[in-house]
Protein backbone atom coordinates (compact mmCIF):
# COMPACT_ATOMS: atom_id res chain seq x y z
CA UNK A 1 0.00 0.00 0.00
CA UNK A 2 1.41 3.81 -0.39
CA UNK A 3 0.84 6.44 1.87
CA UNK A 4 1.68 9.92 0.81
CA UNK A 5 4.10 12.41 2.71
CA UNK A 6 3.98 16.25 2.14
CA UNK A 7 6.83 18.83 2.83
CA UNK A 8 6.58 22.25 3.76
CA UNK A 9 8.65 25.37 4.03
CA UNK A 10 11.79 23.78 6.09
CA UNK A 11 11.49 20.62 5.34
CA UNK A 12 10.62 21.15 1.32
CA UNK A 13 13.86 22.59 0.98
CA UNK A 14 15.97 20.55 2.84
CA UNK A 15 14.16 16.88 1.67
CA UNK A 16 13.89 18.64 -2.09
CA UNK A 17 10.35 17.71 -2.73
CA UNK A 18 6.99 18.90 -1.44
CA UNK A 19 5.51 15.04 -2.23
CA UNK A 20 6.78 11.68 -1.43
CA UNK A 21 5.10 8.37 -1.96
CA UNK A 22 5.94 6.07 0.34
CA UNK A 23 5.51 1.84 -0.09
CA UNK A 24 4.88 0.04 3.49
CA UNK A 25 3.19 -3.05 4.60
CA UNK A 26 -0.27 -2.89 6.14
CA UNK A 27 -0.41 -2.55 9.53
CA UNK A 28 2.82 -0.29 10.11
CA UNK A 29 2.17 2.92 11.92
CA UNK A 30 2.89 6.79 11.42
CA UNK A 31 6.21 6.54 13.41
CA UNK A 32 7.52 3.88 11.19
CA UNK A 33 7.04 5.67 8.17
CA UNK A 34 8.99 8.72 9.72
CA UNK A 35 11.47 6.52 11.16
CA UNK A 36 12.20 5.19 7.72
CA UNK A 37 11.84 8.43 5.64
CA UNK A 38 14.54 9.72 8.71
CA UNK A 39 17.03 6.87 7.45
CA UNK A 40 16.66 7.74 4.03
CA UNK A 41 16.99 11.53 4.58
CA UNK A 42 19.06 11.53 7.85
CA UNK A 43 19.47 15.41 6.96
CA UNK A 44 16.30 15.97 8.46
CA UNK A 45 16.97 14.65 11.81
CA UNK A 46 19.01 18.19 12.98
CA UNK A 47 15.09 19.41 12.94
CA UNK A 48 12.41 19.30 15.25
CA UNK A 49 9.96 17.65 13.26
CA UNK A 50 6.26 17.21 13.63
CA UNK A 51 4.06 14.27 11.96
CA UNK A 52 0.31 14.82 10.94
CA UNK A 53 -1.66 11.90 9.99
CA UNK A 54 -4.31 12.95 7.71
CA UNK A 55 -4.17 16.51 8.58
CA UNK A 56 -4.28 16.08 12.08
CA UNK A 57 -1.20 16.21 14.71
CA UNK A 58 0.16 12.85 15.17
CA UNK A 59 1.25 11.15 18.04
CA UNK A 60 3.03 8.50 15.81
CA UNK A 61 0.91 5.48 16.68
CA UNK A 62 -1.59 5.75 14.19
CA UNK A 63 -1.93 2.66 11.87
CA UNK A 64 -1.46 3.77 8.50
CA UNK A 65 -3.74 2.76 5.91
CA UNK A 66 -3.34 3.06 1.72
CA UNK A 67 -3.78 6.87 0.72
CA UNK A 68 -3.22 8.09 3.62
CA UNK A 69 -1.93 12.10 4.11
CA UNK A 70 1.17 12.47 6.31
CA UNK A 71 3.32 15.60 6.53
CA UNK A 72 6.33 15.88 8.20
CA UNK A 73 7.28 19.66 8.91
CA UNK A 74 9.70 21.74 11.08
CA UNK A 75 7.79 23.86 14.43
CA UNK A 76 5.38 26.15 12.85
CA UNK A 77 6.22 30.09 12.50
CA UNK A 78 2.83 31.47 10.85
CA UNK A 79 1.68 34.80 12.76
CA UNK B 1 -19.70 34.83 12.56
CA UNK B 2 -16.45 33.04 13.20
CA UNK B 3 -14.20 32.56 10.17
CA UNK B 4 -10.68 31.60 9.26
CA UNK B 5 -9.29 31.61 6.20
CA UNK B 6 -5.82 31.80 4.29
CA UNK B 7 -5.71 34.46 1.95
CA UNK B 8 -2.99 35.54 -0.73
CA UNK B 9 -4.52 39.35 -0.76
CA UNK B 10 -3.68 42.07 1.50
CA UNK B 11 -5.68 41.85 4.74
CA UNK B 12 -7.92 44.94 5.22
CA UNK B 13 -8.26 45.23 9.44
CA UNK B 14 -11.40 46.81 9.20
CA UNK B 15 -13.47 44.37 7.47
CA UNK B 16 -11.86 41.96 9.21
CA UNK B 17 -12.75 43.86 12.39
CA UNK B 18 -16.54 44.21 11.32
CA UNK B 19 -17.14 40.60 9.90
CA UNK B 20 -17.49 39.65 13.81
CA UNK B 21 -19.65 42.34 14.98
CA UNK B 22 -22.95 40.96 16.30
CA UNK B 23 -25.48 43.54 17.36
CA UNK B 24 -25.37 43.04 20.85
CA UNK B 25 -21.70 43.39 21.45
CA UNK B 26 -19.74 46.81 22.78
CA UNK B 27 -16.21 45.56 21.53
CA UNK B 28 -13.66 44.00 19.50
CA UNK B 29 -10.43 43.50 19.68
CA UNK B 30 -8.05 42.79 17.05
CA UNK B 31 -4.50 41.77 17.06
CA UNK B 32 -2.57 42.80 13.17
CA UNK B 33 0.85 41.46 12.80
CA UNK B 34 2.75 42.00 10.35
CA UNK B 35 6.64 42.03 8.90
CA UNK B 36 9.22 43.60 10.93
CA UNK B 37 11.97 45.70 8.82
CA UNK B 38 14.54 44.70 11.33
CA UNK B 39 15.23 41.18 13.16
CA UNK B 40 18.16 41.26 15.69
CA UNK B 41 19.91 44.22 13.32
CA UNK B 42 19.46 42.09 10.47
CA UNK B 43 16.86 43.83 7.30
CA UNK B 44 14.63 41.48 5.97
CA UNK B 45 13.59 42.87 2.28
CA UNK B 46 10.53 41.16 2.32
CA UNK B 47 8.79 37.92 3.95
CA UNK B 48 7.39 34.27 2.53
CA UNK B 49 4.67 32.61 4.16
CA UNK B 50 3.76 29.28 3.15
CA UNK B 51 1.09 27.03 4.47
CA UNK B 52 -0.55 23.23 4.55
CA UNK B 53 -3.21 25.17 3.78
CA UNK B 54 -6.57 22.27 4.37
CA UNK B 55 -4.49 21.16 7.93
CA UNK B 56 -4.57 24.97 8.50
CA UNK B 57 -7.75 25.70 8.65
CA UNK B 58 -8.52 23.06 10.61
CA UNK B 59 -6.38 23.99 13.17
CA UNK B 60 -7.50 27.61 13.30
CA UNK B 61 -11.11 26.23 13.12
CA UNK B 62 -9.88 24.20 16.49
CA UNK B 63 -8.60 27.04 17.76
CA UNK B 64 -11.97 29.24 17.17
CA UNK B 65 -13.98 26.53 18.94
CA UNK B 66 -11.61 26.31 21.48
CA UNK B 67 -11.22 30.13 22.54
CA UNK B 68 -15.45 29.85 22.55
CA UNK B 69 -15.23 27.66 24.97
CA UNK B 70 -13.19 28.97 26.75
CA UNK B 71 -14.15 32.91 27.11
CA UNK B 72 -17.48 34.52 26.89
CA UNK B 73 -17.26 35.94 23.83
CA UNK B 74 -19.47 36.51 20.80
CA UNK B 75 -17.26 35.53 17.41
CA UNK B 76 -13.89 35.36 16.08
CA UNK B 77 -12.25 36.18 12.87
CA UNK B 78 -8.73 34.95 11.69
CA UNK B 79 -7.31 35.81 8.28
CA UNK B 80 -3.21 34.82 8.24
CA UNK B 81 -1.83 36.19 4.81
CA UNK B 82 0.61 33.53 2.80
CA UNK B 83 2.92 34.03 -0.01
CA UNK B 84 5.21 37.41 -0.63
CA UNK B 85 4.87 40.28 1.72
CA UNK B 86 6.53 43.00 1.93
CA UNK B 87 8.14 45.18 5.41
CA UNK B 88 4.96 46.51 6.96
CA UNK B 89 2.23 44.73 5.11
CA UNK B 90 -0.57 42.83 7.40
CA UNK B 91 0.21 38.81 7.90
CA UNK B 92 -2.39 38.00 10.29
CA UNK B 93 -5.79 39.30 11.72
CA UNK B 94 -7.62 38.14 14.29
CA UNK B 95 -10.30 39.80 15.49
CA UNK B 96 -12.51 39.28 18.95
CA UNK B 97 -15.93 40.10 19.58
CA UNK B 98 -17.18 39.70 23.07
CA UNK B 99 -19.93 41.53 25.46
CA UNK B 100 -17.35 42.42 27.49
CA UNK B 101 -14.13 43.78 26.59
CA UNK B 102 -11.88 41.93 28.99
CA UNK B 103 -12.99 38.42 27.26
CA UNK B 104 -11.71 39.46 24.02
CA UNK B 105 -8.74 40.75 25.21
CA UNK B 106 -8.17 37.74 27.14
CA UNK B 107 -9.16 35.58 23.93
CA UNK B 108 -7.25 36.94 21.25
CA UNK B 109 -4.14 37.44 23.18
CA UNK B 110 -4.53 33.52 23.73
CA UNK B 111 -5.63 32.97 20.16
CA UNK B 112 -2.30 34.15 18.45
CA UNK B 113 -0.02 32.31 21.02
CA UNK B 114 -2.03 29.34 19.90
CA UNK B 115 -1.77 30.15 16.60
CA UNK B 116 1.90 30.59 16.41
CA UNK B 117 2.20 27.42 18.20
CA UNK B 118 -0.39 25.05 16.40
CA UNK B 119 -1.16 26.48 12.85
CA UNK B 120 1.20 24.66 9.97
CA UNK B 121 2.41 27.72 8.35
CA UNK B 122 6.04 28.68 7.81
CA UNK B 123 7.95 31.87 7.71
CA UNK B 124 10.73 32.84 5.47
CA UNK B 125 12.63 35.88 6.18
CA UNK B 126 14.56 36.91 2.82
CA UNK B 127 18.05 39.11 3.23
CA UNK B 128 20.47 41.42 1.46
CA UNK B 129 22.47 38.46 1.46
CA UNK B 130 20.30 35.40 1.63
CA UNK B 131 17.01 33.64 3.45
CA UNK B 132 16.25 32.06 6.06
CA UNK B 133 13.20 29.35 7.42
CA UNK B 134 11.81 30.16 10.56
CA UNK B 135 11.82 27.41 13.25
CA UNK B 136 9.33 28.55 15.69
CA UNK B 137 9.09 27.12 19.73
CA UNK B 138 6.36 25.07 19.62
CA UNK B 139 8.30 23.05 22.49
CA UNK B 140 4.93 22.04 24.18
CA UNK B 141 3.47 20.18 21.40
CA UNK B 142 4.20 16.11 20.67
CA UNK B 143 6.97 15.45 18.77
CA UNK B 144 6.63 12.03 16.95
CA UNK C 1 3.89 58.12 15.65
CA UNK C 2 1.20 58.59 19.39
CA UNK C 3 -1.59 60.93 18.67
CA UNK C 4 -4.99 61.46 19.88
CA UNK C 5 -8.26 62.91 18.08
CA UNK C 6 -11.75 63.34 18.69
CA UNK C 7 -13.65 63.42 15.66
CA UNK C 8 -17.54 63.86 14.63
CA UNK C 9 -16.37 61.32 11.05
CA UNK C 10 -16.51 57.88 10.81
CA UNK C 11 -13.59 56.41 12.19
CA UNK C 12 -11.47 53.94 9.68
CA UNK C 13 -9.90 50.91 12.05
CA UNK C 14 -6.58 49.92 9.44
CA UNK C 15 -6.04 54.04 8.97
CA UNK C 16 -5.63 53.77 12.59
CA UNK C 17 -3.82 50.96 13.57
CA UNK C 18 -1.44 51.60 10.36
CA UNK C 19 -0.53 55.34 12.09
CA UNK C 20 1.12 53.56 15.43
CA UNK C 21 2.95 51.09 13.20
CA UNK C 22 6.69 52.05 13.64
CA UNK C 23 9.22 49.80 11.51
CA UNK C 24 10.81 47.88 14.41
CA UNK C 25 7.69 46.72 15.58
CA UNK C 26 5.59 43.41 15.30
CA UNK C 27 2.36 43.33 16.43
CA UNK C 28 -0.51 45.90 16.84
CA UNK C 29 -3.58 45.43 19.02
CA UNK C 30 -6.65 47.34 18.56
CA UNK C 31 -9.87 48.20 20.51
CA UNK C 32 -12.71 48.80 18.84
CA UNK C 33 -16.23 50.23 20.59
CA UNK C 34 -19.02 50.34 18.82
CA UNK C 35 -22.42 51.24 19.45
CA UNK C 36 -24.67 48.49 20.39
CA UNK C 37 -28.15 47.82 19.88
CA UNK C 38 -29.16 46.36 22.82
CA UNK C 39 -28.69 47.26 26.32
CA UNK C 40 -30.65 44.98 28.76
CA UNK C 41 -33.36 44.60 26.46
CA UNK C 42 -34.34 48.17 25.96
CA UNK C 43 -33.24 48.30 22.00
CA UNK C 44 -31.02 51.40 21.36
CA UNK C 45 -32.21 53.88 17.84
CA UNK C 46 -28.94 55.42 18.50
CA UNK C 47 -26.36 57.54 20.50
CA UNK C 48 -24.72 60.87 21.50
CA UNK C 49 -21.69 61.38 22.49
CA UNK C 50 -20.40 65.05 23.65
CA UNK C 51 -16.81 66.05 24.83
CA UNK C 52 -15.58 68.46 26.87
CA UNK C 53 -12.69 68.25 23.86
CA UNK C 54 -10.12 70.22 25.25
CA UNK C 55 -9.57 68.75 28.57
CA UNK C 56 -10.18 65.43 27.15
CA UNK C 57 -7.36 65.72 24.54
CA UNK C 58 -5.44 66.57 27.66
CA UNK C 59 -6.42 63.27 29.24
CA UNK C 60 -5.81 61.44 26.40
CA UNK C 61 -2.28 62.74 25.90
CA UNK C 62 -2.04 62.06 29.74
CA UNK C 63 -3.00 58.07 29.30
CA UNK C 64 -0.44 58.05 26.46
CA UNK C 65 1.96 58.89 28.15
CA UNK C 66 1.36 57.05 31.23
CA UNK C 67 0.69 54.05 29.33
CA UNK C 68 4.32 54.76 27.70
CA UNK C 69 5.83 54.84 31.01
CA UNK C 70 4.23 51.67 32.36
CA UNK C 71 4.56 49.14 29.61
CA UNK C 72 6.93 48.54 26.59
CA UNK C 73 5.18 49.89 23.89
CA UNK C 74 6.25 52.25 20.85
CA UNK C 75 3.26 53.67 20.00
CA UNK C 76 -0.58 54.66 20.94
CA UNK C 77 -3.56 55.88 18.76
CA UNK C 78 -6.72 57.16 20.57
CA UNK C 79 -9.46 58.32 18.36
CA UNK C 80 -13.12 58.89 20.00
CA UNK C 81 -15.92 60.14 17.90
CA UNK C 82 -18.59 62.23 18.78
CA UNK C 83 -21.89 63.75 17.67
CA UNK C 84 -24.05 61.08 16.46
CA UNK C 85 -23.51 57.39 15.90
CA UNK C 86 -25.65 55.15 14.32
CA UNK C 87 -25.98 50.89 15.43
CA UNK C 88 -22.56 49.73 14.81
CA UNK C 89 -20.78 52.47 14.07
CA UNK C 90 -17.24 52.80 15.82
CA UNK C 91 -17.34 55.41 18.67
CA UNK C 92 -13.48 54.66 20.25
CA UNK C 93 -10.60 53.25 18.21
CA UNK C 94 -7.65 52.29 20.98
CA UNK C 95 -4.27 50.95 18.59
CA UNK C 96 -1.03 49.60 20.59
CA UNK C 97 2.29 48.89 18.77
CA UNK C 98 4.84 47.08 20.31
CA UNK C 99 7.88 44.93 19.91
CA UNK C 100 6.05 42.29 21.82
CA UNK C 101 2.62 41.70 21.61
CA UNK C 102 1.60 41.34 25.32
CA UNK C 103 2.74 44.46 26.12
CA UNK C 104 0.15 45.79 23.48
CA UNK C 105 -2.33 43.60 24.79
CA UNK C 106 -2.08 44.96 28.64
CA UNK C 107 -1.47 48.67 27.45
CA UNK C 108 -4.53 48.97 25.59
CA UNK C 109 -6.88 47.09 27.92
CA UNK C 110 -5.40 49.45 30.51
CA UNK C 111 -5.58 52.71 28.13
CA UNK C 112 -9.33 51.75 27.17
CA UNK C 113 -10.39 51.39 30.91
CA UNK C 114 -8.66 54.63 31.51
CA UNK C 115 -10.51 56.61 29.02
CA UNK C 116 -13.63 55.09 30.44
CA UNK C 117 -12.64 56.53 33.71
CA UNK C 118 -11.09 59.95 33.02
CA UNK C 119 -11.79 61.37 29.69
CA UNK C 120 -14.47 64.09 30.17
CA UNK C 121 -17.01 61.93 27.14
CA UNK C 122 -20.22 62.06 27.97
CA UNK C 123 -23.01 59.29 26.07
CA UNK C 124 -26.40 59.80 25.44
CA UNK C 125 -28.53 56.67 24.69
CA UNK C 126 -31.72 57.30 22.27
CA UNK C 127 -34.41 55.15 22.72
CA UNK C 128 -38.06 54.59 20.61
CA UNK C 129 -39.56 55.85 23.94
CA UNK C 130 -36.87 58.46 25.12
CA UNK C 131 -33.33 59.65 25.57
CA UNK C 132 -31.16 58.89 28.74
CA UNK C 133 -27.34 60.53 29.36
CA UNK C 134 -25.28 57.66 30.75
CA UNK C 135 -23.42 58.05 34.12
CA UNK C 136 -19.73 56.35 34.43
CA UNK C 137 -18.71 54.41 37.25
CA UNK C 138 -15.60 56.42 38.14
CA UNK C 139 -15.48 55.94 41.72
CA UNK C 140 -12.07 56.32 41.63
CA UNK C 141 -11.72 59.63 40.84
CA UNK C 142 -11.74 62.30 43.75
CA UNK C 143 -14.93 64.23 44.03
CA UNK C 144 -14.92 67.70 45.12
CA UNK D 1 -13.34 88.77 39.51
CA UNK D 2 -15.41 86.21 37.23
CA UNK D 3 -15.07 82.56 36.54
CA UNK D 4 -16.51 80.93 33.99
CA UNK D 5 -18.01 77.30 34.82
CA UNK D 6 -18.83 74.86 32.35
CA UNK D 7 -21.52 72.12 31.67
CA UNK D 8 -21.81 69.16 29.72
CA UNK D 9 -23.65 66.18 29.02
CA UNK D 10 -25.92 65.38 31.74
CA UNK D 11 -25.12 68.67 33.84
CA UNK D 12 -26.01 71.23 30.66
CA UNK D 13 -29.10 69.59 30.34
CA UNK D 14 -30.11 69.34 34.51
CA UNK D 15 -28.88 73.39 34.57
CA UNK D 16 -30.49 74.42 31.18
CA UNK D 17 -27.39 76.05 30.17
CA UNK D 18 -23.44 74.79 28.66
CA UNK D 19 -21.69 78.07 30.35
CA UNK D 20 -22.13 80.47 33.32
CA UNK D 21 -19.95 83.34 34.36
CA UNK D 22 -20.03 83.09 38.35
CA UNK D 23 -18.75 86.32 40.29
CA UNK D 24 -16.46 86.00 43.57
CA UNK D 25 -13.97 87.75 45.49
CA UNK D 26 -10.29 86.92 44.92
CA UNK D 27 -8.73 83.88 47.33
CA UNK D 28 -11.44 82.09 47.27
CA UNK D 29 -11.13 77.89 46.56
CA UNK D 30 -13.30 75.74 43.62
CA UNK D 31 -14.73 74.18 46.56
CA UNK D 32 -16.77 77.92 47.37
CA UNK D 33 -17.53 77.91 43.35
CA UNK D 34 -18.85 74.63 43.56
CA UNK D 35 -20.71 74.39 46.67
CA UNK D 36 -22.48 77.95 46.00
CA UNK D 37 -23.31 76.45 42.61
CA UNK D 38 -25.31 73.24 44.49
CA UNK D 39 -27.45 75.60 46.70
CA UNK D 40 -28.21 77.96 43.42
CA UNK D 41 -28.97 74.63 41.94
CA UNK D 42 -29.96 72.02 44.25
CA UNK D 43 -30.86 69.58 41.66
CA UNK D 44 -27.62 68.77 40.90
CA UNK D 45 -26.80 67.20 44.08
CA UNK D 46 -28.48 63.80 43.19
CA UNK D 47 -25.93 63.56 40.90
CA UNK D 48 -22.07 62.43 41.72
CA UNK D 49 -19.91 65.26 40.56
CA UNK D 50 -16.67 65.82 39.39
CA UNK D 51 -14.99 69.28 39.37
CA UNK D 52 -12.08 70.35 36.95
CA UNK D 53 -10.30 74.01 37.28
CA UNK D 54 -8.49 74.70 33.54
CA UNK D 55 -9.11 71.35 32.37
CA UNK D 56 -7.74 69.14 34.99
CA UNK D 57 -8.94 67.09 37.49
CA UNK D 58 -9.49 69.49 40.49
CA UNK D 59 -9.52 68.46 44.64
CA UNK D 60 -11.25 71.44 45.06
CA UNK D 61 -8.59 72.93 47.42
CA UNK D 62 -7.39 75.27 44.30
CA UNK D 63 -7.79 79.46 44.50
CA UNK D 64 -9.65 80.71 41.54
CA UNK D 65 -8.45 83.59 39.61
CA UNK D 66 -10.35 85.84 37.25
CA UNK D 67 -10.75 84.18 33.78
CA UNK D 68 -10.34 80.46 35.67
CA UNK D 69 -12.42 78.28 33.28
CA UNK D 70 -14.60 75.78 35.65
CA UNK D 71 -16.30 72.64 34.88
CA UNK D 72 -18.98 70.60 36.91
CA UNK D 73 -19.71 67.15 35.36
CA UNK D 74 -20.97 63.84 35.95
CA UNK D 75 -18.84 60.59 35.82
CA UNK D 76 -17.87 60.18 32.35
CA UNK D 77 -19.04 57.47 30.10
CA UNK D 78 -17.24 57.80 26.88
CA UNK D 79 -15.82 54.66 25.31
Amino acid sequence: MIVKILFFGPTASIIGTRCLDFECREGETADYVYNRLLEDNPQLAAQKLHLSVNQQYATGDEVVRDGDELAIFTAVSGG
Amino acid sequence: MDFSEITTETIDLTSVARRVVPPECGATVTLDGYVRQFTKDRETLYLEYEAYEPMALKEMQKLIEQAKREFEISHVGIVHRIGKLDIGETSVVISVAAPHRKAAFAACECLIRELKRTVPIWKKEVYADGEEWIEGDAEKLAEP
